[in-house]
């Protein structure tokens, strides 16, 4: 046995260990902090299967922001707690669960023992059309060129969750502010972090985001680092989110879909088919789409995990 | 827009601009992108730390930076020889410790810096402004380390009375 | 000169191991919040310089070299934050409001 | 043992010693103590994957602790906020409206 396969399979027991404490601990905050370090085990993990690109992902959402959302819920959650606790489902209803959750499981164990050796793959054609995109970084070239219809669905789903988040509002508050607690000293240690670190983050963002094209990295990870950003001087009681009634706001956050499919559907008189590029004009019209996604996924980002809006629109 | 803002503007500027090209390489291709960046996290900075007059002195800074280095290598030994020794030996406290230094970013330097150095942790801060230490071992030689720090912070930081 | 460097590394590296492993014992061993957030907060920054102290010479000079030690310090920046508020939380008896 | 063979197995070690770190996880008693093992995981996760990343030679896991090391703090930031605060906002506004 080798050395990294030994490290590997202790990566893997360590994190099954993980997720079924997670699962099982009955404290809503231990169970949240308990994912959050799954996160970190899976960031890991991606690296361990030359998946930079993933960990990448895994390292900005699981790590910052995912992290952040639940730990705010199961604060919220704190005081219903005690009495959800109480209530413990009956019998039956635990069995059908069970039954379910194992046939889930062996399901999903047949087919992954049932894949074919070697698997079928379509990276060696997705390599050899690399050039013709202009993009360095595979993954991004599947995404914004082979797949792009599913990267635009991807960015509409994130919007279309945001608006379930803000219908959660109470009438009153509707084109109002999200807030976030902010009960924080202006001159105290969390201040001090938050007017330090954000400039910092903005380049490191923009660079994850710009690298994107052509070595691991990209829009989601970049926008991810600046959301985070933007939610740490909120926090810290620095600044306020603007009323969701704003029309920049409201621009900004269907710009990049907007763009999107412009792009796509010009592609039909340019290229000849929905979402082709024409030829030498591939990775400018990749780089614009990315440019363009990139503010309405930090304002969408952040506004996710900022919820539904809590105080009045200014009159 | 007065002298300070624009100096503390191209300086802070050229800083990012800086670690945009220590991350990203010198390729020309990339410097558009670098530049969106650095003028966003300078604007970022200015306004979340708007600058103030008052100058650095860079020899005390370094001096207090070596100090911070030697210091905190002394913290974890000490933490680690606390840990593995069989008898734990703790005598911990709580002790108040009246800043001199002016609150916001030197204020806080200063509780970040000591919390990595032996023995003291930064717990707060009590009604009169003082900081609130949690300590391994309370005892005289605590607030004497703490007087030096803060002696080269303020010196660092162009406070100190012999500036007139 | 290779050997010299490597030498340094494996130095460095478990040095930082080490201190890896009393933040660990610390954590489990001290006895109240307050006391564990010092292992915390010093054994764990100094295990993580230490590593990449060592790290340095295996890396390519200029860019990756530095970007580690960026990495550092922004965990110590993080640590001495966290660490504070923490300790802040810890104090005040730490516990939701119930 | 090669450099990369040392390399890795420090890896592991680190790992481990911050897996050992998790019983506080399990245990508590405090939620701050949870958050603090949280923590030591992050730290301790990012020099297993720089010496993970310099041991296979892959240059982007150095972003990847890059993005871990900026975001550490976050979540431990969003903990004390969401523990030491009473969630005095938003119990006001549903006290003001169910008063309606």
């Amino acid at each position: 046995m080798t050395l990294a396969l030994a490290v590997d399979i202790g990566l893997a027991m360590l994190i099954l260990a993980m997720a079924g404490w997670t699962i099982a601990v009955r404290d809503t905050f231990a169970s949240v902090i308990g994912f959050v370090t799954y996160g970190l085990l899976l960031t890991l993990v991606w690296v361990r299967l030359a998946m930079p690109d993933v960990a990448l992902t895994e390292a900005a959402m699981g790590g910052g922001l995912t992290g952040a959302l639940l730990i705010g819920g199961a604060a919220r959650l704190r005081r219903t707690e005690a009495a959800v606790r109480t209530e413990r489902p009956g019998m039956l209803t635990r069995t059908l669960a069970a039954v379910l959750s194992a046939t889930v499981t062996a399901a999903l164990a047949i087919c992954v023992l049932n894949l074919p050796d070697p698997a079928p793959t379509l990276a060696p054609d997705a390599a050899a059309k690399l050039g013709s995109t202009g993009v360095g970084n595979p993954v991004t070239a599947v995404l914004l060129a082979y797949r792009s219809m599913d990267t635009l669905l991807e960015a509409i789903v994130v919007l279309l969750a945001l608006f379930g988040v803000w219908s959660l509002a109470h009438d009153r508050f509707w084109g109002g502010c999200p807030q976030l607690r902010t009960h924080a000293d202006s001159e105290g240690i969390l201040a001090y972090f938050a007017r330090i670190l954000p400039p910092i983050g903005i380049i490191v963002g923009v660079y994850i985001f710009w690298i994107g094209a052509d070595f691991p990295g990209g829009k989601f990870q970049g926008a991810t680092i600046l959301a985070a950003m933007w939610l740490l001087v909120i926090g810290a009681g620095l600044a306020y989110f603007p009323p969701i009634s704003q029309a920049w706001l409201r621009i900004l956050l269907v710009a990049g879909p907007l763009v999107f499919m412009v792009i796509g559907f010009a592609g039909i008189v340019t290229a000849g088919a929905v979402f082709a590029y024409p030829i030498g004009f591939a990775k400018p019209l990749i780089l614009a789409i990315e440019i363009a996604l990139m503010p309405t996924l930090v304002l969408a980002l952040a506004l996710l995990v900022a919820g539904a809006p809590q105080r009045m629109p200014p009159q | 827009m007065s002298n300070i803002p624009m100096r503390a503007a191209m300086t802070r500027g050229a800083i990012y601009l800086g670690f945009w090209l220590l991350l990203a390489g010198t390729d020309i291709a990339d410097l558009s992108a670098g530049l969106a960046a650095a003028v966003a996290a300078t604007w970022a900075s200015l306004q979340l730390l708007p600058p103030k007059g008052g100058q650095f002195r860079y020899a005390a800074l370094a001096r207090l930076a070596l100090r911070f280095g030697q210091e905190s290598i002394i913290g974890g030994v000490n933490v680690a020889r606390l840990a593995l020794n069989p008898r734990l030996s703790l005598r911990t406290g709580f002790l108040v410790y009246p800043v001199c230094l002016p609150t916001g970013m030197a204020r806080n330097t200063f509780g970040a810096m000591t919390s990595s150095m032996p023995g003291t942790l930064t717990a707060g801060i009590d009604d009169k402004g003082a900081l609130i230490y949690h300590c391994l071992n309370v005892d005289e030689s605590v607030t004497a380390q703490l007087t030096i720090d803060e002696g080269l912070l303020l010196e660092g930081i162009g406070e100190t009375d012999d500036d007139a | 000169m290779k050997i010299a460097w490597d030498i340094f590394t494996i130095v460095a590296v478990m040095a930082g191991s080490f201190f890896f492993l009393a933040g660990t014992v610390g954590l489990l061993r001290f006895p109240d919040p307050l006391t564990r957030l010092h292992a915390l907060t010093k054994a764990d920054n100094l295990g993580l310089g230490l590593v990449v102290l060592g790290l340095l010479p295996q890396t390519h000079w200029p860019l990756d070299t530095i970007k580690l030690i960026a990495i550092w310090l922004f965990a110590l920046l993080a640590g001495a934050t966290v660490g504070q508020l923490m300790a802040c939380t810890a104090r005040r008896g730490g516990g939701p409001p119930k | 043992m090669t450099m990369p063979d040392f390399l890795l197995s420090a890896a592991a070690f680190v790992l481990v010693m911050v897996a050992l770190g998790l019983i506080r996880i399990l245990r508590g008693p405090e939620d701050v103590d949870r958050m603090m093992a949280a923590q030591l995981f992050g730290s301790g996760g990012i020099a297993a994957l720089l010496l993970l990343g310099v041991a296979t030679e892959a240059k982007a896991v150095i972003d990847v602790a890059l993005t871990l090391a900026l975001l550490a703090a976050f979540a431990s930031v969003a903990f004390v906020q969401g523990i030491s605060q009473p969630d005095s906002d938003d119990s006001d506004d549903f006290k003001e409206t169910r008063g309606k």
